[in-house]
């Protein structure tokens, strides 16, 4: 197989070699728990304050208030169940939006069950929350906003500095889900003005099954793992001695290259916008253009639908000898009959959600495969075009209405 | 997650287009769902389908089946080709997975309309 | 430094090197994410679906009642938050015991402060819970009995199918914890009758940060996890590929030797008892003689501290070059001033329970090793003990009595 | 955790033992606590520390701090001797990890017995 061409990036990266390098010493002879206290523990314990400070330095924070967690999944239902139990003789409202990651949707809606009050807000066509409509959602009752910072799947940086301003000034807390940001743009809990923040290792070339969750000193919390005293007291269980280790290693690389690996993927990125601009008719950008992750792109094409494209980009032809591999907002993926809710709220009809392409970038990424990967995503396109009883080019027709009717093709079946 | 038969279809898939003048058409699916599937049939003297097309939006499973419902039919009677089933369409196939059973297996309900499309245009005597 | 003796291996085992070896290939590059629908991440898929086979044939499980975590903590959270919640309509009344895992305890802890009742079943002298204790505990309104089948401070093995019978038989859920358990002895979740079951990588030379939660076919739980729709949707994050690979080889290895090795280190373990009463005074062997973890021993030694004992043998001297590792349960290395909750379950003075030694074996451990590391410890508690104003040879001091009455170090300090 | 002036103390224990006839003995701590410490002092006519010895049990903190105090102790006067903290004693080892401060530094106490005990035999006239 010649070699692939992985666009996947936002789902998860490769380990850096010298993140498993680091890791590799604590998997040998410096195997002790950080629990104990023999010499041998005493190292395991230095390497995980050691990595904390990585951390807490990629994002501006003090080291002492990074936790670390098996995952931005844990981070973000730490934050939300933790914060609104320490919370709730205060209140029981919070406050997200509608185009929010799983990780952070399914809590709320765990919350709705339990008695809370979920505000959804809406975003607009490019997936931006408006500060305004956060100042407005407020209320008396409401104790967290929890925000993504940049959305995995459309690529849109929110603006989160502008809703922390009011956050702090209503003594609200606010939680960044930062799991597509930290290590690809900056960030700093500060200028965020978050109370908490979530990561996670592999989104940024560290392990996978390792994140963080930030907690600015004196934020009311209620463990999610109980059990012994690890984390003061707030995170239970063994600590992931590699893969902690793994995670400051990372974050430690991430800072030393954010600014020229941002630079050079948002040249790469808008590279690849453009040509596929200039190349395809009936496509639609979707997210934000520039208040985007310098690594992703995210389009619509219309009359065809998103798993053909990526299962046929995935498989080698004659023509196409390098997989390449992407990923898409259609419901065929989603394991649900729906297709991305992220894409419907930016209010694209089902057909066009449909027929999504995510392309994610890594810092292996280069110009070279990004225009192999194109000519082959041209190539498919036409084809998949080609076979579609719906495709009329230039008619419009999918981008035209029919947004709202849901899809009920498991009654039709 | 797709089988061997299923890749083969949706890559190199059998009886892609449209039949010139067809006899009968068939629609299914919806683009909301993102599938729909495009059946055009040619019907012999005989009642036995002659020619048979497919064109498919959709994912891999729908393709593959629609690709698959063509050959299964071609040159079989109405009748048999009526009780083309979705199983046997996944079974040809060497099995689909559970979640694309239904949903973008409806390529043997296009024949079928395909068929009422032209037996509503002819008539038994 | 010569050669460390590693003796602490009930808190974590160093992993296998096959182990790494299985890890490395989902490192490199198959890196790819088990969710996503290209080759790639379907390699992924079957890797882990391998795993969770391994795994399952290790507990006599059916692979579909195995849910990958990040250890045995959080699927101990998991197990009880959930359980609890899920049936909360039914009761809100769980059973326990005192001498359990913290990892129990402080969900158990946190359900009181929230309105549950727990039972916390005593232990004899022995550590064992009595199963007609069970039975008499269980009440209308009981929906879950969760016992360590295992004992990681003492060794004890809970009479678990028994108690399984009784839950079963009263329609109550039964949880195990088996993470001290799991690869050391034979661990199947028919013969212990038990509904759910968790188990950690890392105490069985698997890798540290991720574990498992067998949940049987039918059992209404929570998730602890919401988000993505991993692992059935029942618990949610992008998979640890690596971690669950080396879980799963760790599974397989286990299942492989478990009969040797079990015999082998029970051998080991009796003859360290042997010595310790042969060439000891004035010591007591904690937890029960035969029903034990072929892997542990606990004495308590009078007249010393544990801290010191443990400090001692793990740094090196012109007499003993070679480190040993061991544990203790003084409350100087319990982060707390009480000392092992688990030795004054037992009805040991606090004395004693100060100065305990756990040496807990692994399969790296040699009978070389178990010499060389008892001569240490007898020197060094002779050392000690020349050095206490309180020790006087046989003259049971400590024995005696004063239990019950607290430590109020701090308040006279 | 310990630092190495900790170590070197706990492995190498100045003036461990009892003082033959001692004029002065000081006892603290409780075995329940995990920690007893037990000072022995021979005071000398102008009422200077000529000898001190201890014996303790307890934790790595305990024994070192009792070794450093009877260090800091030998040939000051009693009044000195008194105003050693428990501060001094973490200090001159190097510090110790905050929970040790309070709960095994009990050596300074344990002199301050012994001076008492001491006066109590020889009060000022
Ligand atoms: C009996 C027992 N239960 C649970 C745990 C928790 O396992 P982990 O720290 O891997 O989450 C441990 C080990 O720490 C244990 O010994
Ligand atoms: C925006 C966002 N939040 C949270 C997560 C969850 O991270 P993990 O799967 O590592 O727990 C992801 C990735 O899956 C993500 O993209």
């Amino acid at each position: 197989m010649d070699k692939a061409i992985f666009l996947d990036n936002a789902a998860t990266t490769r380990t850096d070699p010298e993140v498993l390098e680091a890791m590799g010493e604590w998997q040998g002879d410096n195997f002790g728990s950080p629990a104990t206290l023999y010499a041998f523990g005493s190292q395991a314990k230095q390497a995980i304050e050691a990595a904390r400070q990585h951390v807490a330095d990629l994002i501006g924070a003090d080291q002492k208030d990074v936790y670390f967690t098996s995952g931005a999944t844990e981070s973000n239902n730490w934050a939300i169940k933790g914060v609104t139990e320490a919370l709730a003789e205060k209140g029981k409202h919070i406050i997200t939006n509608q185009a929010e990651h799983h990780s952070i949707l399914m809590p709320c809606g765990y919350l709705q069950k339990k008695g809370w009050e979920v505000t959804y807000l809406p975003v607009d066509s490019d997936g931006l929350v408006d500060p305004a409509d956060v100042d407005k959602a407020i209320r008396e009752d409401t104790v967290l906003v929890t925000m993504v910072h940049g959305n995995h799947e459309i690529g849109t940086i929110q603006p989160l500095a502008e809703i922390g301003a009011i956050t702090r000034e209503k003594g609200v807390y606010l939680h960044a889900n930062a799991a597509q940001s930290v290590g690809h743009i900056p960030v700093d809990v500060a200028a965020l003005s978050c109370d908490l923040l979530s990561l996670s290792g592999h989104k940024f070339y560290g392990p996978k099954g390792v994140g963080a969750l930030y907690i600015k000193r004196g934020v009311r919390i209620v463990p999610l793992l109980h059990g012994g005293g690890q984390e003061k007291k707030r995170r239970a269980g063994t600590h992931n001695v590699p893969g902690i280790v793994g995670l400051g290693k990372a974050s430690e690389l991430a800072r030393k290259n954010l600014a020229s690996e941002a630079n050079r993927l948002s040249t790469l990125r808008d590279y690849i916008i453009d040509k596929i601009e200039k190349n395809m008719d009936d496509i639609r950008l979707n997210g934000h253009r520039t208040r985007r992750l310098p690594n992703n792109v995210n389009v619509s094409i219309e009359g065809i639908e998103g798993e053909s494209i990526m299962l046929s980009l995935s498989y080698p032809t004659a023509e196409n000898a390098r997989p390449v591999f992407v990923s898409t907002g259609s419901a065929c993926v989603s394991g649900t009959l729906e297709p991305s809710h992220i894409l419907l709220a930016l209010g694209l009809p089902a057909e066009l959600a449909h027929g999504s392409v995510r392309i994610s970038l890594s810092r292996h990424n280069t110009r070279e495969d990004a225009d192999y990967a194109l000519d082959s995503l041209f190539a498919v396109s036409e084809r998949l075009r080609s076979m579609s009883p719906v495709y009329k080019r230039g008619s419009k027709q999918c981008a035209s209405g029919s947004s709202g009717e849901g899809c009920d093709c498991e009654a039709a079946s | 997650m797709y089988t061997e038969q299923v890749m083969d279809h949706f890559q190199n898939p059998r009886n892609m287009g449209e039949v010139e003048n067809p006899d009968g058409v068939g629609e299914v699916g919806n683009p909301q769902c993102g599938d729909v599937m495009r059946i055009t049939i040619k019907v012999n003297a005989d009642e036995r389908i002659e020619d048979v097309k497919f064109k498919t939006l959709g994912c891999g499973a729908a393709i593959a089946t629609s690709s698959m419902v063509t050959e299964l039919a071609k040159g079989k009677t109405l009748e048999e080709a009526q009780e083309i089933s979705k199983k046997a369409v996944a079974d040809a196939l060497g099995g689909l997975p559970p979640q694309k059973m239904h949903c973008s297996n409806l390529a043997s309900d296009g024949l079928k309309k395909a068929i009422d499309d032209y037996r509503s245009k002819h008539p038994v005597k």
